[in-house]
């Protein structure tokens, strides 16, 4: 391993993943928490539908899936709120309303199409150096957003009603907190590609929920599970040359089953 | 507290493990010249000219789907090694080329495809001309070019020249051979072309259909008139379908081309509509040259059927 | 005379369009301890969320501390008949009864030294100082019932809404639960609403009561008699109101010339 | 759309949506009202470690989603149900683990790969005459195993505590239901593409659950709905010549959100 | 001697590693009426869950008619404290009660025209015939709580186990039920196990009380003082067990010995 480390890509790997984990301990303590998992992978398709904007508007795809999922997110939130609908169920709407809005209008836009998806995903392993500045902003944004807003957060997520009465503006928090879910998974897609977000995002936090009593130890202890869990994916990735992707979510899932397991043990 | 414990001696074990497992040794390096390309056929080129003196590495496997496309450890690699990147000018590398030149900024991307002139990717819409309201199709395939420039014998050449060039420049020493090499491949391909157009002599102006439209060059090339069924990279909506299926009848059509990259689906449904063949060829399958062959092969075999029954001359 | 922190005029109120709760007039003033009784699906419940502003009223005046009910439950403790919290999240008893603390005005800040002393004051008042630690999702029902009332009292509100609060309790807990609010509410002058079913209760503890059964039929006194609570429980609301003669009547007004 | 009607592939797709619109109205109404929409998402990139189990053992790789997912289905039912998980967690970890062994048992297998993601995903206007037998007789099995065990599905969603007392097999019904849907999943993404199904599942059912007081008429209403949006969104489709699935999803999520408002209105 | 229809024998049971309730020792007999009563977070509704065969002892055996909990629970009918149900779930208060109904037996039958009578009846006897046909997300909690009451008659049970059943219920309705557990118990012998915090209702109606404060004091009469509820709301169990002198002790005394 220590070989590897000639190398930019495996150091920009590793530091990549530091800083992921953080991001992802954080968002995805309140993700698992606030049962809004399945969000993350709406999100992600829901961008499709922006990508398909920026090609029929012809502006960067890239900005419009960034918008068009920010749009998303906070539109589900104010709905959701509004009517009161089961939120899986409204989910799982956007889901395939931004895909199929990014069908249509790519298909309006015309023009032989390269494979749009691909804009959409990365791997860890080629997070341009670039990008770990800006993956250090949104961890820094994330620490700063949830450390002044974190009792609003936490009553939130735990009794929503009781929030209201207690003045807090429920409606800015939530959209808050879907907005911060949103741009984490929407930023570290492109850079790490959606499966492993998702994994990042829930396995981690799960694990640690499972021992921790209070939500600040949980996200601590997420950020360090998601980091340990990267290292070693990364190292089993190198030493047997397999996809690191996969390699990190199977060392993850393996840890989550395995928590389990134990946790119904004892 | 437990649970903690034996949760915390889980991921420590495994680190161990990992830690103390054998180095790989993929990674050992070589002394040759390394080089990357994006697609498989181009293996084929650069080792008629390079003949064992690079170590070549191909980034992207057919059939890749962006969703769960990922280089590994070892190709990356070979990639912060390589000292040349022979692109060919597939959408592939509109979205990767970028974030490979960051991975190693010295590489020099060589465009293979400089000099040869791109023609329009054929579309459906070419042979209807917005008969159906949807006009920007024309217009705009208009803009598009046509990517599929390895598979005609003829443009080959012109790349191979190109990567003769890159590959002498970055290594000089073997100038001689590689310039020796590239003559000899030339000559394959003028081989190869011939051998292919006297398959083809008899079906000139026949009419085929692909799927996905990869072989526009190699029907340019040997007189025949390729259909796409594939609506500018998307599948058919219904009506254009519809229009697919009218046309396939009315040319009688014999032989439909597919990826087997690709599921087939609307191929089999327009070729159970019109009752013709389906038959998968791989624009990127590695063995480039026999796999032209079979293409040829099979056209000739299906078209020559189709002039057979047809009455009219 | 006394200032009125809630105010109700010729309020409609319910859900979609099934009204609940019909032309309720009804004020209380600083200091009031109203006693709420009715039969299940009176309203009771559905007035509360009105006073808070959870259910907006189809027509009439709704005011909290004279401001309109968003803004006037800043100054209101909340004791839910049922709550809506999550009880798989990991928080502890005590960080339960600190969100009493909270409000728009501490936007930004962090509790403090005070909020935290206030949140183990009013956990120990209900008598759970000893699980503040627990997880909320690993205690009994009475005891969650508790945990409410303690995160109203840390808000050290002006106004406390109580829907049931000892519902589940035992009778001891219960027993200083009633005297704490008597307490609060004689000495501190805290204004308190209280929907119960245990008459008794009501008896011995409200100044004042109100039978709410889809209309409210508010007694400024503390005089609730068997026959107030047949009325409220088991009349057609229209017999009582026209005066028409009923099985209870005569015993309300045997109670009333009494006084 | 008449003159559409002389094609094959038109009628066998207007048939086709009439198959789908029952089977996803009767299941959906189970997933939107037990909140496993996720489930469905997740079922459907489980299936890709099927693929690859198929390649790399060597067999066909559709019967391997077709068995991955129905195991993973299975295996899910039963953690939850031991482990009482957060159900969105842990369909959040199906989905991340599902992929993630798929690429690495495809990396393994070497040798030629095609798209394998495209094996799983399809095209309305693309299905089999032979598909539709499929579609009938699973329309015929969801009806007849919901008629049989409608009941205890129903107990089941609506309180699983009270359903263990009063002895119904729930740990049985449960993976019934799971079963059930993946089953539905898989062979609907199939067919007509993994959006469309997640849009067919959840929007009709959603829709007709703001109506609908009862299960059995949410059921109904459901599987008249997707029809509908079925037929519309291919002629819409026709009309307009764009994506027939990308058209479908929209006619659903335009009345979907419509009923939103409606419902907030009133 | 009659049937014992319930019995544990040294039983320790809780959540996880947390003992909550140790070496209960009870029998109920057939046609007993059992009040149980104890402190918030005393194991009353463990001990239920345990009977139940929701959760597994940790030591000891559970037998309901002779069988193991999973099977004796057959004929058990229960009224939960609070439900997991799902609230938003399209389903009528009918169809709820006729959910009682439903068990291993009748698999794969859908209801009988029997089974929707007896369900009606259940509701009628909870006087919530009126809204047999609304949503259950759309009914009161007090009318919930009844809607759980008559879910548990309707299945025509051996035994009740009711866990707090009347807590939100108002008191007229309350006496109206308490009345049909009576005549259930002495008119068809049907066994009641009650949780409650209501102690009027246990010297009322009940024949036999228990206080369970993680251990249980069973009386097999119906023997009911001030000074019991005392010793199980109050006491340090070991004092009372040990029979050091405390305040309350000497009235338990005086009450046992005129047994
Ligand atoms: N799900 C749970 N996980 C862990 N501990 C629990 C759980 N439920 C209850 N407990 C603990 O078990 C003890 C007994 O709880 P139980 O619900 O049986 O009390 P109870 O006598 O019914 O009280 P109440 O009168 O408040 O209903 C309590 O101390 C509580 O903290
Ligand atoms: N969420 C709701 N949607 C629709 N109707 C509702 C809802 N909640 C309550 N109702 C109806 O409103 C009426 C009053 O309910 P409310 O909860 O205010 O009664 P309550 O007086 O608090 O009764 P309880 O003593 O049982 O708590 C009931 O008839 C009930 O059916
Ligand atoms: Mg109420
Ligand atoms: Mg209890
Ligand atoms: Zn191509």
């Amino acid at each position: 391993m220590i070989e590897a480390l000639q190398f930019d890509f495996m150091r920009n790997a590793l530091l990549a993943g530091l800083l992921i984990s953080v991001a992802c301990g954080i968002v995805g303590t309140f993700v698992v928490t606030k049962r809004i998992v399945f969000l993350s992978g709406s999100i992600a398709h829901a961008a499709y539908g922006g990508i398909g904007l920026g090609y029929f508007l012809g502006f960067n795809p890239l900005l419009g899936a960034f918008a068009f999922s920010l749009a998303a997110a906070v539109g589900m939130s104010a709905i959701q709120r509004r009517a009161r609908e089961r939120s899986d169920t409204l989910i799982g709407a956007l889901w395939a309303i931004g895909m199929a809005v990014g069908i249509i209008l790519i298909d309006l836009s015309g023009g032989y199409k390269a494979d749009l998806m691909s804009y959409l995903f990365g791997s860890i392993l080629m997070i341009p150096q670039e990008d770990l500045w800006l993956l250090l902003a949104l961890d820094l944004g994330i620490m700063l957003l949830v450390w002044l807003f974190y009792k609003e957060l936490v009553a939130l997520s735990f009794d929503e009603t009781f929030s209201t009465v207690q003045n807090i503006p429920v409606g800015k928090i939530h959209t808050l907190l879907v907005t911060m879910t949103a741009l984490t998974v929407v930023m570290m897609m492109r850079m790490v590609g959606l499966i492993m977000v998702i994994a990042l995002l829930t396995m981690p936090a799960a694990i640690s929920g499972q021992f921790a009593k209070s939500l600040k130890k949980m996200m601590v202890l997420a950020s360090i599970l998601g980091a340990l869990f990267i290292l070693s994916g990364l190292w089993l990735s190198y030493w047997l040359n397999l996809t690191s992707g996969a390699c990190i979510i199977l060392v993850a899932g393996v840890s989550y089953l395995a928590s389990l397991a134990i946790k119904n043990l004892i | 507290m437990k649970g903690k414990v034996a949760g915390l001696f889980l991921f420590f074990s495994l680190i161990i493990f990992v830690l103390l497992s054998p180095i790989a040794g993929w990674a050992s390096q070589e002394e040759k010249l390394l080089v990357a390309a994006s697609i498989l056929p181009q293996r084929y080129f650069i080792e008629r000219i390079a003949d064992q003196k690079v170590q070549i590495e191909i980034m992207v496997p057919p059939g890749a789907n962006p969703a769960t496309y990922e280089p590994k450890p070892s190709q990356l690699v070979s990639l912060s090694r390589a000292s040349l990147y022979f692109a060919i000018g597939v959408p592939f590398e509109k979205a990767y080329l970028g974030r490979f030149f960051q991975i190693n900024k010295n590489m020099v991307v060589v465009d293979t495809s400089e000099g040869i002139s791109k023609i329009p990717i054929s579309s459906i819409h070419d042979l209807t001309n917005g008969e159906n309201g949807k006009s920007h199709g024309h217009e705009h395939s208009q803009g598009e070019l046509d990517p599929h420039i390895w598979l005609s014998p003829r443009l080959v050449k012109i790349q191979a020249q190109n990567i003769q060039r890159a590959l002498s420049s970055a290594d000089p020493q073997n100038t001689k051979s590689y310039q020796k090499n590239l003559k000899r491949f030339l000559k394959e391909l003028d081989e190869l072309d011939e051998e292919i157009r006297g398959k083809l002599s008899e079906t000139k102006g026949k009419k085929f259909m692909v799927f996905h439209p990869s072989w526009g060059y190699f029907a340019r090339d040997y007189g025949l008139d390729m259909i796409p069924i594939e609506v500018e990279g998307s599948e058919p909506s219904a009506a254009e379908l519809a229009k697919i299926i009218s046309i396939a009848q009315k040319e009688k059509i014999r032989i439909i081309i597919t990826q087997p990259e690709f599921p087939s689906r609307s191929a089999k449904v327009i070729a159970q509509e019109v009752g013709c063949r389906v038959v998968p060829i791989s624009p990127l399958a590695p063995n480039w040259r026999e796999n032209l062959l079979l293409l040829g092969d099979t056209l000739a075999e299906a078209l020559k059927d189709n002039s057979r029954e047809e009455t009219k001359p | 005379m006394k200032q009125k922190v809630i105010s109700l005029k010729g309020v409609w109120a319910g859900y979609g369009n099934n009204n609940v709760i019909e032309d309720i007039n009804f004020s209380v003033k600083k200091g009031d301890f109203v006693g709420i009784i009715g039969p299940n699906g009176g309203g009771k419940s559905t007035l509360l969320k009105v006073i808070l502003g959870l259910i907006t009223p189809y027509k009439g005046e709704v005011k909290v501390m004279g401001l309109p009910p968003e803004e006037g439950r800043e100054f209101v403790g909340w004791v839910p008949q049922e709550s809506d919290m999550d009880r798989d999240f990991p928080i502890k008893v005590l960080d339960v009864v600190l969100m009493g603390r909270m409000g728009r005005k501490k936007l930004l800040r962090s509790y403090s030294k005070e909020d935290k002393n206030k949140a183990s004051e009013a956990l120990e008042m209900v008598g759970l100082q000893n699980i503040a630690q627990k997880p909320i999702g690993e205690i009994s029902l009475g005891q969650r019932q508790r945990v409410y009332i303690a995160r109203a009292l840390a808000k050290d509100p002006e106004i406390l809404l109580l829907d049931e609060p000892l519902a589940s309790v035992d009778p001891n807990t219960s027993e200083v639960i009633y005297g704490l609010l008597k307490d609060l509410n004689e000495s501190s002058a805290i204004t308190i609403v209280m929907v119960t079913h245990d008459v008794g209760a009501v008896s011995s503890y409200v100044k004042s009561v109100g039978c709410l059964n889809r209309k409210l039929y508010y007694y400024d006194e503390k005089t609730l008699t068997q026959g107030m609570i047949d009325a409220a429980y088991h009349c057609p609301v229209d017999l009582i109101a026209h005066g028409v003669p009923h099985r209870v009547l005569p015993k309300i007004n045997q109670e009333e010339t009494k006084r």
